[in-house]
């Protein structure tokens, strides 16, 4: 299944690119999680700590154990701090 | 209702006094405008707003939609910048209609602290000294609980 | 700080703009506007506000003063106008200005219900069935409680 | 001692004028009022229902049993409407 993923914030910058195509057979957000954990040390740095970070599932806030069977885009991102 | 994002700057009196003028049905209009606050030092020399564009109208709209559920409004604005701000300048702004003015009033503070915790926009600021993600503040996600 | 007791309208844009611009110490700006609300049958032909001169300036600088010493506020202005208003007109603004928005929310609501409850006017209805005084809300008193 | 009264809102429209004069020795603004509610009918129906008035001595809210002494301008109206 292809995915793709965007990064937004310090997420983007620690990761350095702002999205990317992912070929994938994780069955949820928390398993796509540790697959870009197991990738390079830029992953795991980013992804250290999961509860400094959100997760939207195409464009819908979402939590980190929702499927991702048939969704066409995930974002990671800090807390929004808009207003 | 409208929602606009945008990068260029807005003029906050032209948009209130539009928002305002002649409605004979509301009664009550509030604003909010949030603006680049400088650091107590004076160092800020810029603050940048990153967003998600695919998901930032509607995650605002969705917000907005909620808002006309739980009060009676006439009608209501949400406009929010990204890109690169002085400080001082204008980050965004609400307005609200309603009746009366406990509904406008409340309606308000429930758009900003949505927008503040749910709508997808980072700030970061930059000094000299370097650049810096403004983390987000607990009493922000604490003020949700009051919905 | 400002106060104002006038019977010209305002321009509320230029009002609100003038009070929100360049605020690099403030972040928060919130403005309340009061409009003649016409009656749900569209029957007001126009609304006569009364006001007690000597006093009004002076009640209305005790509020704010008041205000000033609850909330951390940069800034705040008060506008009200008296004579006879047709309906969708501007009574009267407040506008807060404040380096966090739950201060310059709060006070802007502390204006409000005091200024509505505590500031020596009057409103009365005109329609072609003749005109009433507007009689003072329960709800507008028991507001004050909260303060 | 002299004392400027006024009357605002319906108060000023029962008794039919926006203010006058008063020689009057009361004591306090209770007093006063039953000197006033004395006078004549008009003076009566305004200060019918004391609950449903509001007074301002020297341009500050006060109470019914505020003194009047020392005092210039006291000032009956309806409880505030405005905002």
């Amino acid at each position: 299944m292809k995915l793709t993923v965007l990064y937004f914030a310090w997420v983007r910058e620690r990761i350095g690119l702002p999205r990317e195509t992912i070929e994938t057979d994780a069955a949820t957000v928390a398993d796509l999680v540790e697959e870009l954990r197991g990738r390079e040390p830029r992953y795991e740095l980013a992804f250290a700590d999961l509860s400094a970070l959100r997760v939207a599932v195409d464009q819908e806030l979402a939590d980190f154990d929702a499927p991702v069977r048939d969704v066409t885009e995930i974002a990671f991102f800090p807390p929004m701090t808009g207003g | 209702m409208a929602v606009r994002v945008q990068q260029e700057d807005f003029d906050f009196g032209a948009e209130a006094d539009a928002f305002a003028e002649g409605r004979a049905d509301a009664g009550a209009v509030v604003t909010f405008t949030g603006l680049v606050r400088d650091r107590p030092d004076g160092g800020l020399r810029e603050m940048e707003i990153e967003h998600y564009p695919a998901m930032t109208e509607r995650a605002i709209a969705a917000i907005e939609a909620e808002a006309v559920s739980r009060w009676n409004l006439v009608d209501s604005l949400i406009l929010h910048r990204y890109g690169r701000l002085r400080p001082g300048a204008r980050i965004m702004m609400v307005a609200t209609a309603a009746p009366h003015r406990a509904d406008a009033f409340a309606a308000a503070e429930f758009l900003m602290d949505y927008l503040k915790s749910r709508a997808p926009f980072w700030k970061k600021e930059v000094t000299d000294a370097g650049a810096e993600w403004v983390a987000a503040q607990a009493e922000d996600e604490a003020a949700l609980g009051r919905w």
